[in-house]
């Protein structure tokens, strides 16, 4: 099919290229350079959605970033995108988009009915009804009837990257501001990012080709503009790219899109799809333009209206006719650009109709000139027209701007435009907290007051809108800049560009609500927010109804809460809302700006960061043991560590319990590595950790090993781990997997902030050492083989550390054990790491080593009830709880220590760890279980005494084990409890935390 | 002395072979090596104690960097980066630490300092080419603008999640990035990942 | 994302850092002197300001050194950074609020 | 006289037009003097006036409120509800907020869109499992419901999530509890004031607090922009603002304020039918019934009052997003916000009697206070009226502090606080 509205010249497309796309089915053909919104034009299709609650036929009402209405489903699964501006998708060969939100068609959608019973629904109708018999029978339809586009079904194959960037001048718009603040910081040599959402540079001029600067065409200048930019070195101009957001510090966000619109066959694989920006800006100069108001007026919504502005891009740039016989509705001078636009390019334009009583300007005076039929005073009171605008009806206007005289009189038409003045974009200003004023002569807010340092506003986004001035501006605001920066001209004069132009939509006539023949809501709708058919009498409604703060109008009604974020409704509404309550605008006031401009992909947001880049995989130097020996592996915070090893036809539970054995019976190895590893030396070492330890460290004799148990402030136990001293003044600490960076924190801060005088040096060497454990009866005839060193008990006691070679390899070996056997933790760097394991492995073999995971370690350490941080504490618990008075001091302060004298700390009915023993021996309770003192059916709520903290089948004992805390725990000994479980009660023994060797002789072999 | 073959680098099990600097990353791209074995010692110690820096620049032969982010010496042979007030990192191209950690603890003495041998707590990969820059820039927040960073320079930063120090070596530019150990798989493949769009070549250690 | 000016590196990106709550709260020399109420207004109770807070920050992905802040709570401006056991200096009006 | 709202009334209105639409709430000038005064027009603070009226008879009271009705917190989070707390002490007083959930739309006869759809809590780890069972078994036998899903029942459930976790966050599991689910946020403040003020409750709008007057450890009244009002009981209820309302007082409080932040999606057709919270990734998604994703983020960790959203917290959220639904990526982010979390060291709010007599304050909910909201407001609107606590919230005094009767939820949250 022909592009039967395509003027035959004109335009910045590529008419040697045609691009074929399809639209709900049907095929068509654009240009490189078109929009999805000018290609549908050119083919003459305008109806392009439907309404979110009306489901109202709904055409292209502009032409960038504000569009309410033209939102389509782009593409398939899995790379299907919903709610897609028409007016900002770049056409690319093979696009396919379809109407969203209408059954079954977009021609006819039965949803429409709710149009019919519109009067049933106004806004905030679900707040007074569906509450009987429950609000659960009416929600489904309810959700199913909303929302617009269809999310994907399928996991998005594409990839999105993110990055961070400097600059000296951040220049947000590539208008004529924004491109003249670029050139004139760029030539100092400032380092400048230009952000231009669009594909090409321009802005408004793109629109307005008989523009000229520096006496000559515009389009001249931003091609040499652009030019002279890419031959700074250190000038980066970013197109399809918004500035989205404006964070702290002149931070700010910008999404490139990459490939978006390529087609999809020539898409380089090697590219993302999207790219976020995170610029952290010197200088920040937001040049964002200003936004068309649409006037509202009665069934302003119907396919073939649109912004004045629009219209005049469509036919400039595009080189599309978007009607064949139009109305302008205007109360400004700016409707007569786009008159004469319409003119010229051959639309027949059937009258002006303007607000204003009368049009003096320059433009206006040339429209009468050029025989265009102009209406004074004269309203637009109402449109007819189905799928597409048919007639509309003009009537005179009295003087207060708030009733129409007679019937209204029908023009045939099939375009309508309107410009009710123009909003500067002052998104991004705001969401920098910039505080806005309202301009009377303008007709607008306009930046006011910044909040944040170093930030200019300027051009039209400043309600600077004659281009002479704007330029200058613009210059001028680059230039300081750039010399704030420590960038000057270097006694060059540097001279802004020249333009005779100047603004042109001045004066107006504002009336915010447009009268109609009929009473407001009376047959008819006045449309505030197109996309959520929020009306003007929606708004009166709420504001009858009591909400009348804007901020309460906006949420009962939803106005400008819909994808658009109100860009084209948000001032006409509070335009309304102060009219009606006799206020000022600015007394009305504005919502709150959000971040983002405009919407960006989740997928650019997470970036690089997904699937395994969510969180580091931390691993050991064994780690490729492990895996290839079939660890399965647990996770423990960023670390990767060996759970247990499954054998050929073993399950978890053989594994462990093999491990288990193995480890009791002759020699288990366990990899250690991941433990938190902290040297400490100064003159103050051992002091520092009597303040840090719950117990003693400066009377520890060089050489041997302490455990100690550390706490927050507030009494409650936060590490444990067992402490070296290596020299006089140096010790070793050991924290828990989990908690060491957490730790080494918590030790630099009281150093730093409280003890500076206390003379400690920390340094983390968690990973400069590869641990591995060998424990069990002959971990010392093992660990003999491979060393020369003497380890009978007399020289090489239980708590000491030894240096010496192991495997060849110069090794730290320390005798402390988690298993309650004999153990050695042998420390060697980590590049030989798994040198020394696979030598421990070798000679392992005679006595039957076995590598055991952090499961068979857990088990254990449960059989000699050893708690684990973390697991038998949570934050509430403790060292009283845990029955560990032996290791609280009563001759010195440390942390936490006044905490536990506190009232609450010493009540007898405390949760208390204690051991359990089932009934039955064979089950093993549920880690987590609550337990009760009856096991009687009682109804809820059943007082619980405590819950299962550790729970295992310990083949070592040959029956299941726990470890739990109970209220009043160590005076119920031998007593009964029960777990209760949501299917059954297990009743079990309170026992002492104790279940294997509780004498404790096997730990010294 | 411990026979070399037993040691391993962190990055062994992705059997890593040399692609070469290829055409693409000579004009546009990025190359990445892995530099494990490094000596790397921590020393901490008072800055304004005069013995105490007298004691250091002495055992090595080199001034001590005392601005943070102030790298002395020869980064393909031995150096001392400044990372904090006080505390250093001598890092040398050797790769057996223990002489090093022996004199310079003989140059510390009972001086309140501390020397600790960090060479395996921490892995250093070298990322190098004209857009290295924009492939660091994927992953840290540093400006490493030529006008705010350069050869002679160091900064502890974050490399996407993971802890990095990071220092230029030359006006490539190349830089060299050292993660924790048990980060050098996530580093390696996050880079590498990063720069695809460049083109990335891998260089033999 | 803050811009935070590290004494030692420089400003810095707010990922960098830790957060370390209020600034200028001594422990207690003898915590045994202290009745309940004492200590607990010591380990909880914190000014909360909605204005300017002197508070405590660590680099932590940095130098790791600790230092002190004052910072406007409804900008987020920083109007000082200081060492830690020092008094704040003198702070300059508090410009955007 | 409030017309009630009804299917019929919507239909009688309709026909003239709704024309004759009452206000949902007056707009009186306050008065001289009243019974007592709650500070805080949002959720929790109308609750209360609305409970102190209808439970207690204290019908000369007013709710003043610095701006508007709900413009707080009320009005920027993201609406879960839900009561599978751990400790009996929350357990219960969420579990009373539940009940109260149930029967609200109709005892307010206002919809507040209570949509009990669900909510998943997953676990990624063995360990997160254990705290699941733990939390569940205690759920049940405080009598709330609640179920351990596998991770096949999990897909069952909630068919759009990945299993795998993008392979770093496997989903091994979860606690559901199918009572819980979602309410408008807007309609429960508006609900409440309107049902309140047709109880002859005053609610003051933009009337912000500029003093408390004290006077021998007594409180006599409070200083508004709109004149001195004398009370003798004031009920402080601004989360965000109560440490600075506290200090009004002369007392001082364990709370840090800080910006907690939500974003939402554009809107799309249903394709997520329940709340699926993780703590390990620190995140929270549900559908709206307008179809957008509405997604709860971090906390920035520093004290910010600034009610903004940050680059970095919602990196981190959609991050995990991602990850636990691949099919969300191409969804786009339509906004993003801040409130102010009064976060307490033990993630338990404080809601009872202050140091300063006829001074009671409700603050501390940290990120979940909107859940709490019908509670909340009937503990508190029984510890005003009868100056001390209910049992419900006897255990969450501002002196356990001292005792050291913490409540520590610090695992209840998908937040950390």
């Amino acid at each position: 099919m022909p592009q039967s509205f395509r003027l035959p010249e004109g335009g910045l497309i590529d008419r040697a290229r045609s691009l074929r796309f399809t639209f709900d089915g049907r095929s068509f053909d654009g240009h490189p350079g078109d929009t999805l919104a000018s290609a549908l034009l050119a083919n003459g299709v305008h109806l392009v959605a439907r309404s979110f609650k009306y489901h109202r036929p709904r055409g292209i009402f502009s032409a960038g970033a504000e569009e309410p209405n033209a939102l389509v489903q782009l593409g398939e699964d899995p790379r299907t995108d919903p709610n897609q501006r028409a007016t900002q998708v770049e056409l690319f060969d093979g696009l396919s988009a379809k109407a969203q939100h209408c059954w079954p068609s977009l021609e006819v959608d039965f949803n429409q009915v709710t149009s019919l019973a519109s009067r049933l629904i106004p806004s905030g109708f679900y707040y007074k009804t569906f509450m009987w018999p429950s609000w659960k029978y009416f929600e489904g339809p309810i959700r199913r009837a909303a929302g617009l586009g269809k999310a994907p079904r399928l996991p998005d194959p594409d990839r999105y990257d993110k990055c961070f960037a400097h600059c000296d001048v951040l220049v947000v718009g590539g208008g004529p501001a924004g491109l003249a603040a670029a050139l004139a910081a760029g030539r100092t040599g400032a380092r400048v990012i230009l952000v231009e959402q669009d594909n090409r540079l321009g802005g408004s001029l793109l629109s307005a080709p008989e523009t000229q600067i520096e006496g000559a065409p515009s389009a001249d200048w931003v091609r040499e503009a652009e030019a002279e930019l890419a031959t700074l070195p250190e000038v980066k101009v970013l197109k399809r790219t918004t500035c989205f957001a404006y964070y702290d510090h002149n931070l700010l966000g910008l999404l490139e899109k990459v490939t978006d619109h390529y087609a999809p066959y020539d898409r380089p694989a090697e590219l993302p799809r999207q790219r976020m920006w995170r610029v952290r800006a010197g200088h920040v100069i937001l040049a964002t333009g200003a936004i068309e108001r649409p006037l509202v007026f009665r069934d302003n919504d119907r396919p073939g209206i649109m912004l004045a502005s629009a219209a005049s891009s469509y036919l400039n740039r595009w080189a599309v006719k978007p009607g064949s016989r139009a109305v302008v509705f205007t109360n400004n001078e700016g409707g007569y650009r786009a008159a004469l636009d319409l003119k010229s390019r051959g639309v027949d334009l059937a009258a002006v109709i303007d607000l204003q009583l009368a049009a003096e300007g320059p433009l206006s005076r040339r429209a009468r000139d050029e025989g265009i039929p102009i209406k004074t005073g004269y309203a637009v009171t109402g449109t007819s027209g189905h799928l597409r605008l048919k007639k509309v009806f003009v009537a005179p206007l009295d003087g207060a701007g708030k009733r129409v005289f007679g019937g209204g009189e029908p023009i045939e038409a099939d375009l309508l435009v309107s410009s009710g003045g123009w909003n500067p974009t002052v998104h991004l200003f705001c969401q920098s907290k910039g505080t806005l004023e309202w301009d009377d002569s303008l007709a607008c807010f306009r930046p006011d007051a910044s909040m944040q340092r170093n930030q200019a506003v300027v051009g039209a986004a400043n309600g600077t809108f004659g281009l002479s001035s704007v330029l200058v501006e613009a210059h001028a605001a680059a230039l300081a800049a750039a010399d704030a920066a420590g960038f000057s001209t270097g006694g060059e004069a540097s001279t802004a560009p020249t333009s005779v132009e100047e603004r042109d939509f001045l004066p107006m006539r504002e009336i915010y609500l447009v009268p109609s023949i009929k009473p407001l809501g009376q047959g008819g709708k006045h449309f505030v927010d197109q996309q959520h058919d929020v009306t003007a009498a929606d708004l009166l409604l709420a504001m009858r109804e009591g909400y009348r703060s804007i901020e309460h109008v906006k949420r009962y009604t939803t106005t400008g809460m819909a994808t658009d974020q109100g860009k084209t409704s948000n001032v006409a509404a509070i335009g309304i809302v102060a009219e009606h309550l006799g206020k000022t605008v600015p007394e009305v006031g504005v919502t709150t700006f959000r971040p983002p401009y405009t919407a960006v992909t989740f997928g650019a947001f997470a970036g690089r960061d997904v699937d395994d880049f969510l969180d580091p995989e931390r691993t050991t130097p064994m780690h490729a043991w492990h895996r290839a020996h079939g660890a399965a592996f647990e996770d423990v915070g960023q670390w990767k560590r060996a759970w247990y090893y499954p054998q050929a036809g073993e399950d978890m539970a053989a594994a462990v319990n093999r491990e288990v054995k193995a480890a009791r019976d002759s020699v288990g190895i366990l990899d250690a590595s991941t433990l938190g590893k902290i040297e400490i030396r100064g003159p103050d070492a051992g002091v520092f950790l009597d303040r840090i330890y719950t117990n003693v460290f400066s009377t520890l004799k060089v050489g041997r090993a302490r455990y100690g148990l550390m706490l927050k402030e507030d009494g409650m136990v936060f590490d444990d781990g067992v402490t070296t001293r290596l020299a006089e003044d140096r010790y070793l600490m050991t924290t828990t997997t989990g908690g060491a960076a957490n730790v080494m924190s918590w030790l630099e801060e009281w150093l730093q902030t409280e003890w500076p005088d206390l003379k400690v040096y920390l340094t983390s060497v968690t990973e400069q050492w590869a641990t591995m454990t060998i424990s069990g009866p002959n971990a010392r005839a093992l660990l003999a083989e491979l060393t020369e060193l003497d380890l009978s008990t007399d020289s090489f006691p239980h708590m000491s550390m030894a240096e010496g070679e192991v495997a060849g390899v110069k090794a730290r070996i320390f005798r402390i054990s988690f298993t309650g056997e004999l153990s050695y933790e042998i420390n060697v760097p980590s590049r030989y790491g798994l040198a020394v394991w696979q030598a421990l492995i070798r000679v392992g073999q005679k006595y039957a080593i076995t590598p055991y995971g952090t499961e068979a370690m857990h088990v254990l350490r449960a059989e000699k009830g050893f708690i684990i941080v973390g697991q038998e504490t949570d934050g509430s618990v403790t060292p009283l709880d845990l029955g560990m008075n032996w290791i609280v001091s009563k001759k010195k302060d440390f942390l936490g220590r006044r905490s536990l004298s506190r009232p609450d700390m010493l009540k007898a009915d405390r949760k208390q760890l204690v051991g359990l023993l089932t009934e039955d021996g064979r089950e093993v309770l549920p880690e987590g279980a609550q337990l009760v003192e009856s096991n009687h059916d009682i109804r809820p709520p059943i007082p619980m005494v405590g819950h299962v903290t550790s729970s295992y089948w310990s083949p070592n004992c040959g029956q299941s084990i726990a470890l739990a805390l109970v209220k009043g725990g160590r005076d119920r000994m031998g007593e009964r409890l029960y777990a209760a479980l949501p299917d059954r009660t297990i009743s079990c023994t309170v026992t002492e935390p104790l279940f294997f060797d509780k004498t404790g002789e096997r730990l010294h072999g | 002395m411990v026979e070399d073959f037993l040691r391993q680098s962190p990055l062994s099990h992705l059997a890593l072979a040399a692609s070469g600097r290829s055409q693409r990353a000579e004009e546009d791209g990025v190359a990445l090596a892995e530099r494990p074995y490094r000596t790397v010692i921590t020393l901490r110690g008072q800055a304004e104690d005069a013995v105490f820096v007298e004691a250091i620049q002495r055992a090595l032969g080199l001034g001590l960097p005392r601005k943070v982010g102030q790298v002395s010496g020869d980064p393909r042979g031995r150096e001392i980066l400044c990372l904090g007030p006080d505390e250093w990192w001598v890092t040398d191209a050797a790769d057996d630490a223990e002489p090093l950690v022996t004199s310079l603890t003989e140059a510390v003495g009972d001086l309140f300092a501390q020397v600790v041998d960090t060479s395996d707590n921490w892995f250093a990969l070298e990322l190098s080419g004209p857009r290295a820059r924009d492939v660091l820039a994927k992953a840290c927040p540093l400006d490493l603008h030529p006008r705010t960073f350069g050869p002679a320079r160091c900064a502890q930063s974050l490399l996407a999640k993971a802890p990095m120090t990071l220092q230029q070596l030359d006006d490539t530019p190349a830089f060299r990035l050292h993660v924790r150990r048990s980060f050098a798989d996530y580093a390696w493949r996050w880079l590498s990942d990063a720069g695809r769009e460049y083109g990335v070549s891998i260089l033999q250690s | 994302m803050l811009l935070i000016p590290c004494p030692h590196c420089g400003p810095r990106a707010e990922i960098e850092f830790s957060y370390g709550g209020e600034a200028h709260i001594a422990r207690p020399e003898e915590p045994d002197e202290l009745t309940d109420q004492e200590w607990s207004d010591y380990v909880f109770m914190r000014r909360n300001p909605k204005g300017v807070v002197l508070e405590r920050w660590v680099h932590a992905h940095g130098c790791r050194r600790w230092f002190n802040a004052a910072r406007d709570t409804v900008t987020y401006e920083i109007l000082a950074i200081y060492p830690m056991g020092q008094n704040p200096p003198e702070l300059p009006e508090p410009r955007y609020l | 006289m409030n017309k009630r709202y009804s299917i019929f009334s919507l239909a009688r209105n309709a026909y003239t037009r709704h024309e004759d639409w009452q206000e949902a709430w007056r707009s009186p000038a306050p008065k001289a003097r009243y019974d007592a005064v709650i500070i805080g027009g949002g959720g929790h603070g109308l609750a209360t006036a609305y409970y102190l009226a209808k439970l207690h008879g204290m019908t000369n009271i007013a709710v003043v409120e610095r701006g508007w009705l709900g413009g707080g917190n009320t009005g920027r989070n993201t609406t879960i509800v839900r009561s599978n707390y751990l400790w009996d002490e929350s357990a219960a007083i969420y579990e009373h907020a539940m009940k109260l959930w149930e029967g609200l739309s109709r005892e307010l006869n206002y919809n507040v869109m209570f949509s009990q759809r669900g909510v998943l809590n997953l676990a990624h780890s063995p360990s997160d499992m254990r705290e699941v069972q733990r939390r569940v078994y205690a759920n049940r036998l405080n009598g709330i419901d609640s179920e351990i899903l596998n991770a096949q029942q999990v897909k069952e459930f909630c068919p759009q999530i990945d299993l795998r976790g993008g392979g770093r966050y496997p989903v091994v599991g979860a606690s559901l509890q199918r009572r819980g689910g979602t309410a408008r946020h807007d309609a429960v403040a508006w609900g409440y004031a309107r049902a309140a003020d047709a109880l002859g409750v005053d609610i003051i709008q933009e009337c912000p607090v500029h003093g408390i007057k004290v006077v021998d450890g007594k409180v006599r009244g409070i200083e508004t922009a709109r004149g001195y009002i004398e009370t003798p009981k004031v009920g402080i209820v601004v989360a965000g603002h109560s440490s600075v309302l506290a200090e009004m007082a002369g007392f001082r409080l364990p709370v840090q304020s800080m910006p907690l932040q939500a974003l939402v999606s554009e809107p799309v057709k249903p394709t997520l039918d329940c709340v699926v919270m993780s703590g390990a990734v620190h995140a929270y998604v549900s559908q709206s019934d307008k179809g957008e994703l509405v997604i709860g983020a971090g906390v920035d960790h520093y004290i910010g009052y600034g009610q903004r959203g940050s680059q970095q917290v919602p990196e981190e959220t959609i991050s995990a997003i991602c990850e636990l639904f691949p099919i969300f990526r191409r969804m786009r982010m339509m906004r993003q916000w801040g409130g102010i979390v009064d976060t307490c060291p033990d993630a338990s709010p404080i809601i009872g009697k202050t140091p300063v007599e006829g001074i009671y304050i409700n603050c501390g909910w940290g990120t979940g206070g909107f859940k709490a909201t019908p509670g909340s407001g009937w503990v508190f609107a029984h510890t005003v009226a009868c100056d001390e606590p209910h049992p419900l919230n006897a255990p969450f005094s501002l002196d356990r502090y001292r005792t050291g009767y913490l409540i520590d939820e610090h695992g209840a949250a998908a937040v950390a606080h």
